[in-house]
């Protein structure tokens, strides 16, 4: 495969719930901004997607926001793709500026650099909700309101879920997502700094597999050759485990039991793999949206209090839940 | 198997060296090897070398298409979008079974190298703006009749070409192999391989030879199409799934890169079969190498592009003027 | 003029290549004021040696001395910023820029901002030619003009910038009598400005016509140098080809022998051709066994008419027949199926596939009849190539080595062998003497004759009179892409075809003059 | 070392007015086709017009513009730049590290270091005589393993409103200074190509590199000089980038070598060298740039669609360019 310069990055995985009552746990302070008069049915609204619908993940991100503005009736939603370009992102915003949208829904590709684009909607008078990722700037002055997952927090439980499995004590394989990548450095860091609680445990190999199921599988065919002891595997995404499991069993391994594997995201064929017994476990990443986006939005055109940070809660699927949750996945 | 001069019979020293030169691709080849030999845990193994066969397999299947290409003086930049649009086709006819899946699949690959051939060939577009147009829209149409989902497979005879084993070879590396001898047949033994390199070398003069330009350019895009889509079936087999979003993505910098390395010029009029093979093993044993030393992506990076200009560097030498 | 210091000295100048030894120990030296012939057989390392003096190729051995003092030249631009001038063998200008851009590029003159003064430039140029009795539309691109008028341009080139020393290589091969007295004027003037000139060439009488001394090279060695006045022109071929005198003498000027005995039943017949604006209802016809020569002046329609016949052109109307049968126009391989062969102009952009091995360009037109199925015979084709390679004498380190390594006259040998191996019922021969030297001329002329004796029917285009003479059983003379005149047998002669193409100069306007009118 | 291959046969014919028309259209016809585009495009959508969108459009294409710049030179010499794009990443993460330093040090040093690059490839290209497309190919991939390496694989952010941010979100006369610094490079570019001496070696190089070494021009400076000019001003673009998201993005500029020689082709620039003007690589820039803001007033095309909608509009364009320059001849 390519040794190219790349980005298709994926978003966070997802976690399956469907309904957004289920995911929303305000913290921090709620925002009261006055709203304008406007009804969510009249209203137009902009989505900002980051990244191409390269994976389920992003590819359920999108299909959630446009079913429930077909749902909701909304007068028009407008939406862009800026490609993992940052700069992309921005003038698609100001596109959407310049099309005196009401509302702008924004899954951002950088925590950093959002800044001209959040200042112009800021200079318009335009209502910003950030999903999925966060990005600098500080909640109800530059931007509304937050919902998303923690993903440095999902890197520290499947550290805690891989010692777990192995009873403190392993050779772990990591395969990590887009380098460069938010979501990348969160699932990482947390990882890293959840292991330091598990002296027995070391990392033996960390290498890109760019979030990609085919290169999740070269990697890990070169890593279990290079390393044959290897006992553990920790995937960014689910995608890359099911390319590691083809390629441990290529090399005569039994991945869910000689090697273990944590992923992160809820797709079905990861859930999937979890009942067949090759991954032991998935942290989930809600890529629903759609459904608390809108809320959100309508209950800020109703001059609503609006919580500042809307985290998702996600779920933790294992042999134990998976069979009876497989419908909840994505 | 290059179409190319072959070394003078007299052997002075400066034969040699050109000799030498005109192979910087195989002294790098043996380099690395030995490296590895010296660095990498377990690299003396049958399984490493079937892995690094296997892996290679659908790089080699697409540059020998671009190497074609490039040989008359083109480019194609499309067979990744191609290997996508073939992933995402053939699952879509399995149902009807795997003749009927795999030959959608394969016709799609000659579809779109008709397209790319007839733009370059017929209308006169140049090679890399007519297959950077396929390698946009390529993958989005494969996108969209896959509605961006990766579909499994699993069809036992398909699931083979991926991941089945003949006589101990796997077969990915089989239909590579079959794939090279096919290729070198054409380019050394038949009327077309000589007319490819002959409008590569000189288009006009070619023409004024009375070669069936138009057709030799158009059949050169097919085949690339063709072998594209090939790969395609190959990777997607391999996975188990197919994945167009992702299946082949920048794949076609690995190809021009294994059909320079492997010493066949990018102005056209020679093209060199084993060379590409080489070219091709070549970079992927560079990516291979870091990984199993788990040296930092990053740095890889550089590396690899280190590597290529000194494999480039080394075989210069046939200069012009 | 004898006291004078020499402008540049090579001093045992040996220069390899793969397989071949180029010069081998050559001495050399350009006095002030005087013109030096160059000469040998194609091969014999004429080229070479220029671009050892002007710095495209490094000696392996020996010296370059320029005005006294050693030089070593890297690249050509060092050579001339010191004051060498060169006319390289194959036109070297830039087809897509305009004539005056070709004249002037890397001098422009400028404006008080230093931006380049385009209307400066134009009138400059246009004055600069003028002067060499080159009108042209400075403002058209120099590829929309025929080769001699380019040829011309060069010349221009070169020899607008003071330069102590001028070196010409092959410049008159393609022009025709008229811009070859305008060169020779601008050629005299530089020998009594004391520029030097290096003078290549295989056409004899010209040497003799302006040169001083000459130095004949054979196989990489100076064979012999002194003054041309004092070698007769037998003795200076028999240099040449290092035979005795004796052996040279029985050979007469061109190779052409007699009439040749013609079928009734033309093989070839172009009606009415047309491609406005170049060609306007060109017919004739050729028979088995007959040479017709189509004579003309530069941009007379010539190649365009070989072309439109071999269907390397489109045209507007008309046919071409071939043993009584329509044949497809517009498509050459539909005329090399029918029997027609071409060997077109100009060697470098429409004839060698440069790269490509010596074996490969002589079977090229050949292939579809050496391979059955699409799979080409190896056997068949070495016995080819080995055959023609002997026949033509043609010289290679091997049949592998690439055509672009051959001297440009055994290029030519290589492509005259494509055709030749087609066994062709017509073969056109567009200038095939260009740039061979006298032995192989001479040859060539003996095998045109053969081939048409054995039954071919031959059009030959050639701008040298003589070829044309004494080589054409029929002339069909051409002037602005119409047919002026025919001769036949003892019609033609030299006055008669002169006065055929220079009829209505006054009046009418040569092709290199018809672009006057683009001033929008 | 592209002689023309393509169109040696078949010279001049048609009067001269006519060919000349054609020629006009065809090294123009960029900008016709503009002009065709925006009128369309102000009857259908509303917002077209209106200032801020006209702004948007333009600021969009700035950055990308400056590449296209240097990409011109590139390509009328017969060459080509993959690695501006990487340059891109490169250069804002250069300026992203230096502006806490000092932010002049930041607009320089990436053009600098970027430059040099360039400079490098140049000598390879131009020296020891690699195919651009390889050498340049290289560079994109170590390049932008450079700027992941230095930049730790994250992007950098530019805290605070320093002066630095200003080139990247200010404004001179009421026009962008990303936009301000664009037009500059196109009016020197366009008179260095047109109106120097430098210009025309380069057109002469790209038409038939032999012939112009053996004219006695300069032939490796002048690559050299091309190849360095890219490098920068892709370094340039980067910092300006940086500037403009307050934040130096490793991964800025990917695959945008590819939009840039998109334009450039566009903008009726031959490939093959030899051939071009800037005015066209402006117009190609500024149609791809309409392109994408027709996308996003539409806002319904999925990320797909859009992909085939800008590799068909990319062959309507050229091939109706092929027919224009085929008419001419
Ligand atoms: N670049 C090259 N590489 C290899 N061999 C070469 C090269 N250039 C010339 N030669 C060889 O050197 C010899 C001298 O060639 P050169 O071109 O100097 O001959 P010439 O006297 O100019 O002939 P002509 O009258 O045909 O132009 C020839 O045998 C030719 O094949
Ligand atoms: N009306 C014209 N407009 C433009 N170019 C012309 C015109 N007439 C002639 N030419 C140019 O001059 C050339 C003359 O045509 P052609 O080559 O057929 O003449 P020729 O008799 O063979 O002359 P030459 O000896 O130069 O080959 C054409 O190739 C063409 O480029
Ligand atoms: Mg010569
Ligand atoms: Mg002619």
């Amino acid at each position: 495969s390519p040794p190219g310069a790349k980005t298709e990055g994926q978003g966070s995985g997802g976690g399956g719930k469907k309904a957004q009552q289920d995911i929303a746990q305000a913290t921090g302070d709620v925002c009261k901004v006055k709203p304008p008069d406007l009804k969510l049915q009249d209203a137009v609204v902009g989505f900002s997607q980051s990244e191409k619908e390269v994976n389920p993940f992003r590819i359920a991100e999108t299909e959630s926001i446009r079913s429930e503005a077909k749902k909701r009736n909304i007068e028009k939603l407008v939406y862009t793709n800026a490609n993992s370009q940052a700069s992309k992102q921005i003038s698609d915003i100001r596109d959407m500026i310049a099309q005196d949208v009401d509302a702008i829904i924004v899954a951002p590709l950088l925590e950093e650099g959002m800044d001209p684009a959040l200042n112009a909607a800021n200079e318009a008078g335009i209502p910003v909700f950030l999903i999925d990722r966060e990005t600098a700037g500080k909640p109800c002055e530059d931007y509304i309101t937050f919902m998303g997952s923690n993903f440095y927090k999902q890197g520290k439980q499947a550290a805690d879920l891989l010692a777990d499995f192995t009873n403190e004590n392993a050779q772990v394989a990591v395969l990590e997502g887009t380098p460069g990548a938010s979501v990348t450095i969160d699932r990482t860091e947390g990882f890293e700094q959840q292991l330091e609680e598990y002296p027995d445990m070391e990392i033996v190999a960390s290498q890109t597999g760019e979030f990609l199921r085919t290169k999740g599988q070269t990697v890990m065919e070169q890593l279990i050759q290079s390393n044959p002891d290897i006992d553990a595997v920790y995937a960014e995404n689910d995608e890359m485990a099911l390319g590691a499991i083809q390629a441990l069993k290529d090399a005569g391994k039994d991945p869910g039991q000689d090697v273990k594997v944590v992923s992160i995201d809820g797709t079905e064929q990861a859930v999937q793999a979890i009942i067949t017994g090759d991954i032991n476990a998935v942290i989930e990443t809600n890529p629903r949206f759609g459904p608390l986006a809108f809320d959100t939005i309508e209950d800020y055109l109703a001059g609503k209090p609006i919580p500042q940070k809307i985290i998702v809660q996600d779920d933790i699927y294992t042999k134990k839940n998976a069979q009876e949750k497989l419908d909840e996945t994505y | 198997m290059d179409s190319g001069a072959r070394p003078n019979k007299s052997l002075d020293a400066s034969t040699v060296t050109s000799w030498v030169r005109g192979r910087g691709v195989y002294v790098a080849f043996v380099v690395l090897v030995i490296f590895n030999l010296i660095v990498t845990p377990n690299f003396a193994s049958v399984v490493t070398l079937s892995t690094l066969l296997i892996t290679v397999s659908p790089i080699v299947l697409v540059s020998l298409g671009v190497a074609l290409t490039i040989g008359t003086e083109g480019i194609d930049l499309s067979v990744g979008s191609v290997m996508a649009l073939a992933s995402a086709f053939l699952p879509l006819y399995l149902g009807y079974g795997w003749p009927v899946g795999l030959s959608v699949a394969l016709l799609v690959g000659v579809l779109a190298g008709l397209v790319n051939g007839s733009l370059v060939a017929f209308v006169g577009v140049q090679p890399i703006i007519a297959t950077l147009a396929m390698l946009v829209g390529g993958r989005g149409l494969a996108q969209i009749f896959a509605g961006g989902q990766s579909l499994p497979v699993t069809d036992p005879v398909i699931l083979w070409l991926g991941q089945g084993r003949l006589f101990g070879l796997p077969a990915p590396v089989i239909v590579a192999a079959v794939a090279v001898l096919v290729v070198g047949f054409l380019v050394r033994r038949t009327t077309f391989g000589r007319y490819v390199v002959a409008i590569g070398g000189n288009r006009s003069a070619s023409y004024l030879s009375g070669h069936p330009v138009r057709r030799t350019l158009l059949a050169v895009y097919v085949i690339s199409g063709l072998l594209a889509a090939l790969a395609g079936v190959v990777a997607t087999a391999r996975l188990g799934a197919s994945d167009p979003s992702n299946i082949g993505l920048l794949i076609e910098l690995s190809a021009i890169t294994a059909v320079v390395v492997g010493g066949t010029p990018l102005s056209g009029g020679r093209v060199k079969v084993v060379g590409t093979v080489m070219g091709a093993l070549l970079i992927q044993l560079i990516s291979n190498t870091f990984i199993a030393n788990d040296l930092p992506f990053t740095w890889a990076q550089v590396l690899t592009a280190a590597i290529i200009l000194v494999a480039v560097y080394l075989q210069k030498g046939r200069g012009v003027v | 003029m004898e006291q004078d210091s020499p402008i540049l000295e090579v001093r045992r100048v040996t220069k390899r290549f793969p397989g071949v030894l180029a010069l081998d120990g050559v001495s050399f030296d350009l006095r002030p004021g005087e013109v030096h012939a160059l000469v040998g057989e194609n091969g014999a390392g004429k080229s070479t040696l220029i671009k050892v003096v002007t710095g495209v190729y490094r000696p392996d051995e020996g010296q370059i001395l320029f005005n006294g003092e050693e030089v070593t030249f890297a690249e050509p631009r060092e050579s001339q910023a010191a004051g060498i001038s060169t006319i390289y063998q194959e036109i070297n200008l830039i087809p897509l820029l305009s004539v005056a851009q070709n004249v002037f590029l890397g001098r422009e003159p400028r404006n008080s901002l230093g931006m380049i003064d385009k209307a400066r430039m134009n009138r400059d140029a246009a004055e600069i030619l003028e002067r060499y009795g080159i009108r042209a539309d400075v403002t058209a691109p120099l590829r929309s003009l025929g080769l001699g008028v380019q040829q011309m341009v060069a010349i221009a080139r070169a020899i607008s910038v003071d330069a102590r020393a001028v070196i010409m290589d092959e410049p008159t091969s393609s022009l025709e009598a008229r811009e070859v007295e305008t060169l020779f004027g601008v050629i005299g003037q530089l020998r009594e400005e004391g520029v030097g000139v290096i003078y290549v060439s295989h056409r004899l009488e010209e040497l003799y016509e302006i040169c001083d001394r000459v130095t004949v090279l054979r196989d990489g060695r100076v064979a012999h140098t002194g003054d041309l006045a004092e070698l007769s022109r037998l003795q200076l071929i028999a240099h040449m080809l290092g035979r005795e005198l004796s052996e040279v003498q029985e050979e007469g000027a061109t190779g052409f022998g007699g009439e040749h005995e013609t079928a009734r039943e033309p093989v070839l017949v172009a009606q009415s051709l047309s491609q406005r604006p170049r060609l306007h209802e060109v017919s004739f016809d050729v028979h088995p066994g007959e040479v017709v020569g189509l004579a003309g002046l530069l941009g007379a329609g010539r190649t365009e008419t070989a072309k439109a016949i071999f269907g390397a052109e489109p045209i507007d109307s008309g046919s071409v027949r071939v043993e009584g049968k329509d044949i497809k126009t517009g498509s050459p391989g539909a005329a090399i199926r029918a029997g027609i062969a071409f060997l077109p102009e100009d060697r470098k952009l429409e004839g060698i596939i440069p790269d490509l091995s010596v074996r490969e360009n002589i079977v090229a037109a050949a292939l579809p009849k050496l391979a059955r199925a699409g799979l080409v015979s190896e056997k068949a084709q070495d016995d080819l190539v080995e055959e023609f390679m002997q026949s033509l004498g043609i010289k290679a380190s091997s049949p592998n080595q690439p055509v672009r390594e051959l001297s440009g006259g055994n290029q030519q040998k290589v492509l005259l062998a494509r055709w030749m191996c087609m066994n062709p019922k017509v073969l056109i021969l567009d200038e095939p003497t260009r740039g061979i030297d006298i032995g192989a001329k001479v040859e060539i002329q003996k095998l045109v004759d053969d081939l048409a004796a054995k039954g071919l029917g031959i059009i030959l285009i050639s701008s040298e009179v003589d070829e044309i003479t004494e080589g054409s059983d029929r002339v069909v003379a051409l002037r602005d892409g119409t047919v002026v005149g025919l001769l036949s047998e003892d019609e033609i002669t030299e006055s008669n075809l002169m006065a055929l193409l220079a009829h209505g100069e006054d009046s009418g306007h040569g092709g290199q003059e018809t672009r006057e009118d683009a001033d929008g | 070392m592209s002689t023309g291959s393509a169109d040696t046969e078949g010279l001049g014919g048609s009067p001269a007015w006519r060919e000349r028309l054609f020629t006009t259209l065809q090294r123009r016809g960029a900008i016709v086709v503009l002009i065709l585009v925006v009128a369309v495009s102000a009857v259908v959508f509303d917002n077209f017009l209106t200032e801020q969108n006209l702004e948007n459009i333009v600021l969009q294409g700035a950055f990308l513009g400056l590449i296209v710049v240097g990409m011109t030179f590139v390509i009328i010499s017969g060459g080509i730049d993959l690695s501006v794009g990487s340059m891109v990443g490169l250069g804002g993460i250069l300026a992203a590290l230096t502006v806490q330093v000092s932010w002049p040090l930041a607009l320089i040093l990436p053009p600098l270091v970027c430059g040099l690059i360039g400079f490098g490839n140049g000598l390879l290209i131009a020296r020891a005589k690699m195919a651009p497309f390889i050498v340049t190919l290289a560079g994109l991939l170590g390049i932008r393993g450079l700027a992941l390496a230095l930049a730790n694989e994250k992007p950098i952010g530019i805290g605070g409103s320093s002066p630095f941010d200003w080139f990247g979100q200010g404004q001179i006369l009421g026009i962008s200074v990303p936009v301000f610094f664009v037009i500059i490079a196109f009016a020197v570019g366009g008179l260095v190509l047109a109106r120097t001496s430098y210009g025309r070696i380069i057109f002469a190089i790209g038409g038939s590199e032999e012939s112009a070494r053996l004219m006695g021009l300069p032939v490796d400076r002048t690559k050299v000089i091309a190849y360095t000019t890219s490098g920068a001003l892709a370094g340039f673009a980067g910092a300006l980038l940086a500037a403009r998201l307050s934040a130096g993005d490793p991964n800025a500029g990917l695959a945008w070598e590819l939009d840039a020689i998109s334009a450039v082709v566009v903008g009726g620039t031959l490939l093959t060298g030899g051939a071009g003007t800037m005015s066209g690589s402006l117009a190609g820039v500024l149609l791809l740039s309409i392109l994408q803001n027709l996308i996003n007033q539409l806002g319904t095309l999925g990320s797909y669609a859009q992909q085939v909608v800008s590799g068909f509009f990319l062959i309507i364009v050229v091939v109706v360019q092929a027919y224009l320059s085929r008419k001419e001849r």
